[in-house]
């Protein structure tokens, strides 16, 4: 992602933005609410059109461009995100949902062995495929929201937010979760979080993003953690 | 405890299955300074939606200047003088920007019939009165953040909620918003500021709630706040 | 007058009208009940598949059942062609709700004064081999007439039900009117997912046309007797639950069937919408509603 | 602004009136009589009102190609009054007051006459009413005349044979059940049925009513099944006749005579349609093609007209109900106008109260409230039909007249149950 | 005030200008399609206050209309009362009825809202034709009083309507200015937030369904003596819920002057067609019409204008 300016109407919310992501990295971009997380993430996916700027994918050398493709067709190259606030369908139960997670064509030849792969890591929503989603608690909700992902057999997993509305004991289980998933299936993860002290445990790197704009980049978890900015961003001190 | 202006006493909200504020007690003092912060999904709109009766509460007592206002209609509480402004604005699409203000006016505040003139007052007070005669769809984003708080002062508040007024705002704008709750609140006006952005929570509030899960975690003043280890793990985390 | 015979010859007769009722209120339940859009002109839709099955019927003898099944292809079309009009003018520009009702209280006149300008208003029957006929078992009398819809109706309600829970589209349909964008993140398209949802729900009404003219005349204005019925059994039934749409159409079926055999058929239809204005004043989201 | 748009409002108001005068036709002072009326052309009684219309035009051809009225030809103007009755109040007057038109006729059915009636006495008008029942008793208007061969008891008129054939039956039946659509016509002729099981002496065993909008029509016959009449009465419109026939061939609803007044069972696309499922069923009429109405002069060379003209028209392709009696209706008038030599409506309306007309239905006198000073409705009963061609229904034997005795065609099978064989 | 003063001026002229034009007697017809026209203009008026001002849809315009007519109907049988009786009773009872789908509005918001009004009219309707007194589902002749002023019965009708349109359309203009019709706009744009902002919107909504029940049942009223003759397939036409909704539609539903201009538009153009296309192409105009407005004019002739003069 390089210079990317980007916004709602008349406001902007990313100045320049510029990050990459490696294949088999997991970078954390961190950050307080309302400083561009979110967007940036939006416009990765296509949910937002960058003003300026400009989003690729490549991949053995051949070189994708985001910015001007919709949606659906970047989730067809094999992008998939967990999204801010979970998203899922409240009135479709949990099997649905994960079968609706498989919808992009590449992904439907591996339906029953991603099935059987969400079952086995996340035991709890094999005991609740009937129940559904809109009626199960927080964390489940969260896992299946990435179990979700998943079913599409991503490349490339986007992860906005997961620690929202979750009790501290929850954030640590979806962000260990996470760390888990991306090892077995070799993904590259970008996982956007307020959450630093969760973040930074699986992070390889990560971007603190302020107003905006990228603050500070650390290439690794040490560099982040020991920065005292941090605590400045982070409460304003 | 009975000085507060508004009490809030082991409020409880559920929506289905999730317990979204569990036992929650606050109380606000009158000409307070007052912030609400907490994590992303920490029940901090529901809390206000609560207050201000847009949401009825499944247990807990709501008291206002006194009064038990727990089973009051918002309109209201709003008349009494518990007024909020949206985290998305919800301005009246169809009304040009000085008659948004024109329904609080002869609504909320005393005396039906009031002209434009107080409409115009509190709009030049907050920077819009060139946009007076525009359509909310023709507004920025930090003007339609005014408007809103435009909207709730014209509804003549005791006690101002401020539900994520600067979200999306710059630096220089945010300054713009707090400059003109701290004016309101040396007017006389109670403010609650429910706030992502520390900064400004920081320096606004003289005294700080923390909530987090539905659960209130830590209270005191700002600096208190940031020293908390409670505050700190539910902001970084473990 | 009460009998116990009687009783039982009113509950199955009710139930094969309500497996009637189902295959009507069927394309309503799509459209409405899970893309939330108010096509208040599905019934002339109907009245379409009826005249269809009509023409074919006195033209070439054709079953009035085949030609609605060999219609719904053209139905689709027609049904997708409406939604991207539907989509284009008022769903794109946000303002779906009341101007789209206009739109589609409009396409009702026009679809009902064509039809009448083509056919005359003279009322249109069909004939087939089971019209007319019965059995009777342990002292319950059946008529093909009626049997023969139901059992469609019923097929009609499990095809749908295995569409929407065991295809992709399915799926993404039921999602749609939850959350867009999170569908979109599924890699599916909403516009055509909408498309195919609509185009299917008029589909439904090619055979739902065939079933009512096998059963009653038709003439163009008979469409109106089955607007406010459809609505109150997708209302009843749930909102875009297919198996609610179907209890809730034969609960409609047999209470007009119970009240016609002891109470007065006056009474019947009345009934019916008092336990709909009922229904929505207790709980709006229906008897079976997720 | 605000001024602006009450303006605007003004002005176009202004203007939307300005263009209705205009282009409201002017009246010339032409040669022609015109004769005007409002007619179902859509709604629910357009099938009947088509071919009404159709008869209508038949005969002002007829007249026309004779040399007219008083030399005059003859021009209609006539309006849809779409089968709601508050659009008739417009409509006659912007006839009479716009269009001038020299003589009205009603259109059809009682609802859409009931609304002419004060119009009509409020200007002395003669007016001819098509198929009202019983519009005059309220009124009492004298200058009102009405071709249904209803008679001077209308409310009795459609079931009065049917329950007179019943009576001559042994052994006589016993118990009736009535049932009818809730609607103006059948109301009232379940209103006449129930004076009439009195007058006979007879039980009512089930009398009930029903929506229009009725789908299963098998509950209700079971219903009746269960009370086991002798007799069972219906009074119901096209969909629900047919509905109600249907359901009783299904649940084998079995009495000793069944019928009394459906309406449709007589229109073409029914009888085909329906085909050896008529049998046996005693009906009300008011023409079939038996000996006694085709040896009426005129009629022949009148329907051959009708058929030729239905198709193109999208009418009944027969014309075997209405249509003679609309024809008629004309007839009336124009023989009236004719023998006062004039178009003045008191004398009009005199000389029709005062004589007997020959008319392609026979000879019609009108006598108190200006109905037929004697009843004709006919009870029929269909026999021998089989299959659906429309060919046999063109000629006598199907359809075959009981009732009333002067015009008997051939005799009734009893019980029901022998004319299903 | 200062501007109802001279509204309510206007509407004095009008009425006078009307009962001026009933003496002259310039051409019969005038009335009665004027009658009609005026009838929907009433029509028109009051359902916008609730679907316009409010934004709630209400498809059960023919219950409120035959309500009218049919307690007219009722007091003409059993008492004989003088006109301005009937119209107030009706009003009244319509009314009741408003203030009763206005609870409604407590559950039911958007489309469920209109399908309850759908039903409710199958409802009433059931009920009426089942009630014999007056005229079940035979219809009833209802005889108009001799000797009314102006020498007709339709032309002192039509100068009556003229007045009930001019009070419907003084009220519906009042009630724009006030703060009752700020606070519906307000509601119909974001009821959440107008509850904040102190507009008491269960009170406001129930005002709106009782007062334009009221006005229905005023049009419906003089119905009877109108026709001469009643039936309730007639009077609970479909035509009603079409018309109430498509005029203000046309016109423009946000300012009191768009359902009179839709009213005497599309009033006018069905009465022309009526006298003059004769067919169910008058009905396929109206159909055509409603789905050209909706599509191509959202915001109505009032938008249209507004949008010209914006241009130039």
């Amino acid at each position: 992602m390089r210079n990317v300016d980007a916004g709602y109407g008349a406001v902007r919310v990313l100045h320049g933005v510029s990050i990459e992501v490696r294949e088999g990295e997991t970078v954390a971009l961190l950050g307080t609410n309302g400083n561009g997380k979110s967007t940036l993430i939006k416009c990765i996916m296509g949910m937002v059109s960058p003003e300026a700027g400009e989003v690729f994918l490549e991949t053995d050398g051949t070189r994708v461009d985001l910015t001007r493709r919709s949606t659906e067709e970047i989730v067809s190259l094999g992008i998939a995100l967990v999204p801010e606030g979970r998203r899922l369908f409240p009135k479709l139960s949990v099997e649905e949902n994960l079968l609706l997670g498989a919808y992009r064509k590449a992904a439907r030849a591996d339906i029953q062995t991603n099935l059987e792969f969400a079952y086995e890591a996340f035991p709890v929503l094999r005991g609740r495929r009937a129940q559904l989603a809109g009626s199960m608690s927080g964390g489940e909700q969260q896992m299946l929201a990435v179990a979700r992902a998943l079913m599409s057999s991503p490349r490339i997993l986007l992860v906005d937010e997961p620690s929202v509305g979750l009790a501290p004991i929850l954030v640590s289980r979806v962000i260990a979760k996470i760390r888990e998933l991306k090892e077995r299936r070799h993904l590259t993860v970008l996982m956007a979080e307020q959450n630093f002290n969760q973040a930074t445990k699986i992070a390889d790197r990560g971007y603190i993003i302020v107003h905006g704009k990228i603050e500070f980049e650390g290439r690794s978890t040490a560099e982040l953690r020991e920065n005292e900015l941090v605590k400045k961003y982070y409460l304003g001190v | 405890m009975s000085d507060a202006l508004l009490q809030v006493e082991g409020l409880t909200k559920r929506f289905g299955g999730f317990l979204a504020l569990n036992q929650v007690s606050i109380a606000v003092k009158p000409g307070e300074r007052f912030g609400l912060i907490g994590p992303n999904g920490s029940g901090k709109t529901t809390l206000i939606n609560c207050v201000s009766g847009s949401l009825p509460v499944d247990g807990g007592h709501i008291t206002f200047d006194g009064r038990d206002i727990t089973a009051l209609p918002a309109h209201r509480r709003t008349r009494l003088g518990i007024v909020r402004s949206f985290q998305i604005p919800k301005p009246f699409t169809s009304m040009s920007v000085l008659d948004n203000l024109g329904i609080p006016l002869e609504n909320a505040a005393h005396g039906r019939g009031a002209d434009g003139a107080d409409a115009m007052q509190i709009l030049e007070a907050i920077g819009l009165a060139a946009k007076a005669h525009l359509r909310p769809a023709g507004l920025t984003q930090i003007e339609m953040r005014k408007l809103e708080l435009a909207r709730a002062m014209a509804a003549r508040p005791k006690l101002l909620i401020s539900d994520e007024a600067m979200a999306g705002l710059s630096s220089a704008e945010v300054d713009d918003i707090l400059t003109i709750l701290f004016r309101l609140n040396a007017q006389g006006i109670t403010i609650i500021m429910i706030e992502h952005i520390m900064r400004a929570v920081m320096r606004f509030s003289e005294r700080i709630v923390v909530l987090d899960a539905g659960e209130r975690i830590a209270e005191g003043t700002p600096d208190e706040i940031v020293r908390n280890p409670a505050v700190e793990k539910a902001y970084l985390g473990e | 007058m009460f009998s116990w015979d009687l009783l039982a010859n009113a509950v199955v007769a009710g139930v094969l009208l309500g497996g009637f009722y189902a295959a009507v209120s069927l394309g309503i339940g799509l459209i409405f009940g899970l893309l939330d859009i108010a096509n208040i002109a599905q019934p002339a839709f109907v009245i379409l598949g009826a005249y269809a099955a009509y023409v074919m019927n006195s033209a070439y003898g054709l079953d009035p059942i085949l030609t609605g099944i060999a219609f719904t292809p053209v139905f689709y079309v027609l049904g997708a062609v409406v939604y991207r009009i539907y989509y284009g003018s008022f769903e794109r520009r946000g303002e779906e709700s009341l101007r789209g009702l206009v739109f589609f209280f409009g396409i009702l006149f026009i679809m009902e004064v064509s039809l009448s300008l083509k056919f005359g208003v003279d009322y249109r029957l069909v004939q087939a081999g089971y019209i007319g006929k019965s059995f009777e078992l342990a002292g319950v009398g059946v008529s093909f007439r009626y049997l023969v819809p139901c059992v469609v109706g019923v097929a009609m309600t499990a095809a749908l039900y295995l569409f929407l829970g065991r295809t992709f589209y399915g799926r993404a349909i039921m999602a749609v009117s939850q959350d867009q964008a999170a569908l979109r993140l599924m890699g599916a398209n909403p516009v055509q997912i909408k498309t195919i949802a609509f185009g299917v729900g008029i589909a439904a009404a090619s055979l739902a046309g065939a079933l009512l003219i096998t059963i009653a005349p038709v003439i163009p204005s008979t469409d109106r007797d089955y607007i406010g019925r459809m609505f109150a059994i997708t209302v009843l039934g749930g909102m875009g639950s297919i198996g609610g749409t179907l209890v809730a159409a034969i609960i409609l079926g047999v209470i007009e069937s119970l009240m016609a055999t002891f109470f007065g058929p006056s009474w019947s239809l009345a009934v019916s919408f008092g336990i709909l204005l009922a229904a929505l004043a207790v709980r709006p989201a229906g008897l079976f509603g997720r | 602004m605000t001024r602006t748009r009450a303006l605007i409002a003004v002005t176009l108001a202004t203007l939307v009136v300005v263009a209705a005068a205009a282009l409201v036709p002017v009246a010339r002072a032409a040669d022609p009589i015109k004769l005007g009326f409002g007619m179902a052309l859509t709604g629910g009684l357009s099938a009947n009102g088509k071919p009404a219309l159709l008869a209508v035009e038949i005969w002002k051809d007829d007249v026309n190609k004779k040399g007219g009225l008083l030399g005059r030809p003859v021009q209609l103007i006539y309006y849809d009054d779409q089968t709601n009755p508050s659009t008739v109040p417009g409509i006659y007057t912007k006839l009479l007051d716009v269009d001038k038109v020299d003589l009205v006729i009603s259109g059809y059915g009682t609802n859409l006459i009931a609304p002419l009636m004060p119009i009509a006495m409020e200007r002395k008008l003669t007016v001819m009413g098509m198929f009202g029942l019983a519009n005059n008793e309220k009124y009492q208007y004298p200058n009102y005349f009405q071709i249904q061969p209803a008679g001077p008891d209308p409310q009795t008129s459609t079931a009065i044979g049917f329950f007179e054939l019943a009576a001559r039956q042994n052994p006589k039946p016993q118990t009736v059940a009535i049932v009818g659509a809730d609607a103006e016509y059948p109301q009232n002729a379940l209103v006449g049925a129930r004076e009439l099981i009195k007058r006979y002496g007879l039980k009512t065993v089930y009398d009930k009513t029903y929506p229009p909008s009725t789908v299963d029509y098998t509950p209700i016959v079971r219903a009746i099944k269960a009370t086991n009449p002798d007799i069972v009465f219906v009074a119901s419109y096209p969909p629900d006749s047919v509905g109600m026939l249907r359901a009783a061939h299904e649940v084998g609803l079995q009495p000793k005579i069944f019928g009394g007044g459906m309406v449709g069972l007589m229109f073409t696309t029914v009888m085909t349609s329906m085909g050896s499922m008529l049998n046996g069923v005693v009906n009300y009429d008011f023409w079939a093609p038996e000996p006694p109405f085709l040896a009426i002069p005129g009629i022949k060379e009148f329907l051959k007209e009708y058929q030729a003209r239905a198709e193109k028209a999208g009418v009944d392709p027969l014309g075997y109900y209405l249509p003679p009696y609309s024809y008629a209706l004309v007839q009336v008038l124009g023989q009236a106008v004719e023998a006062t030599k004039g178009l003045d409506q008191q004398k009009i309306a005199d000389h029709i109260r005062a004589t007997e007309f020959n008319t392609i239905v026979g000879k019609v006198k009108f006598g108190k409230n200006g109905e037929w000073a004697k009843g004709r409705t006919l009870m029929v009963q269909y026999q021998k039909i089989s299959g659906n061609s429309i060919d046999q229904f063109r000629g006598p034997g199907k359809k075959v007249v009981l009732y009333p005795d002067e015009f008997k065609s051939g005799n009734l099978i009893y019980p029901y149950a022998a004319a299903l064989k | 005030m200062a501007r109802t003063l001279p509204a309510l001026g206007v509407g004095v002229v009008v009425v006078l200008a009307g009962v001026a034009l009933a003496t002259m007697r310039v051409n019969p017809y005038l009335y009665f399609a004027g009658y009609v026209i005026l009838q929907y203009v009433v029509i028109a008026t009051a359902w916008n206050i609730l679907g316009g001002y409010g934004g709630y849809v209400n498809f059960g315009t023919p219950a409120f209309f035959a309500l009218g007519a049919y307690t007219a109907v009722f007091l003409i049988r059993s008492i004989k009362a003088p006109l301005p009786v009937l119209i107030v009773a009706g009003g009244l009872v319509a009314a009741l009825l408003g203030l009763g789908i206005g609870y409604l509005t407590l559950r039911l918001r958007g489309t469920f809202f209109s399908i309850a009004t759908l039903a409710l009219s199958v409802v009433l309707q059931t009920m009426i034709i089942n009630w014999e007194y007056v005229g079940g589902s035979r219809g009833i002749s209802v005889i108009r009083p001799s000797g009314p002023p102006f020498g007709n019965y339709v032309v002192f009708l039509f100068t009556v309507m003229l007045g009930l349109a001019v009070v419907a359309v003084l009220v519906a203009r009042f009630i724009e200015r006030s703060w009752i019709g700020r606070g519906l706009a307000a509601l119909r744009d974001n009821e959440e937030a107008a509850e904040c902002m102190g507009v008491p919107t269960l009170r406001l909504k129930l005002f709106a369904t009782t007062i334009s029940g009221f006005l229905l049942g005023v049009a419906g009223a003089p119905f009877p003596y109108y026709v001469t003759f009643v039936e309730p397939n007639s009077a609970f036409a479909l035509d009603y819920a079409v018309n109430a909704l498509a005029m203000p539609m046309i016109g423009g539903t946000t300012s009191w002057v768009g359902p009179v201009i839709g009213a005497v538009l599309l009033g006018t153009t069905q009465q022309l067609a009526t006298v003059t296309i004769s067919s169910e192409l008058n009905l396929l105009i109206v159909g055509v019409v409603l789905v050209a407005f909706v599509v191509l004019a959202p915001e109505g002739i009032l938008g249209l204008v507004r949008r010209v003069r914006g241009r130039i």
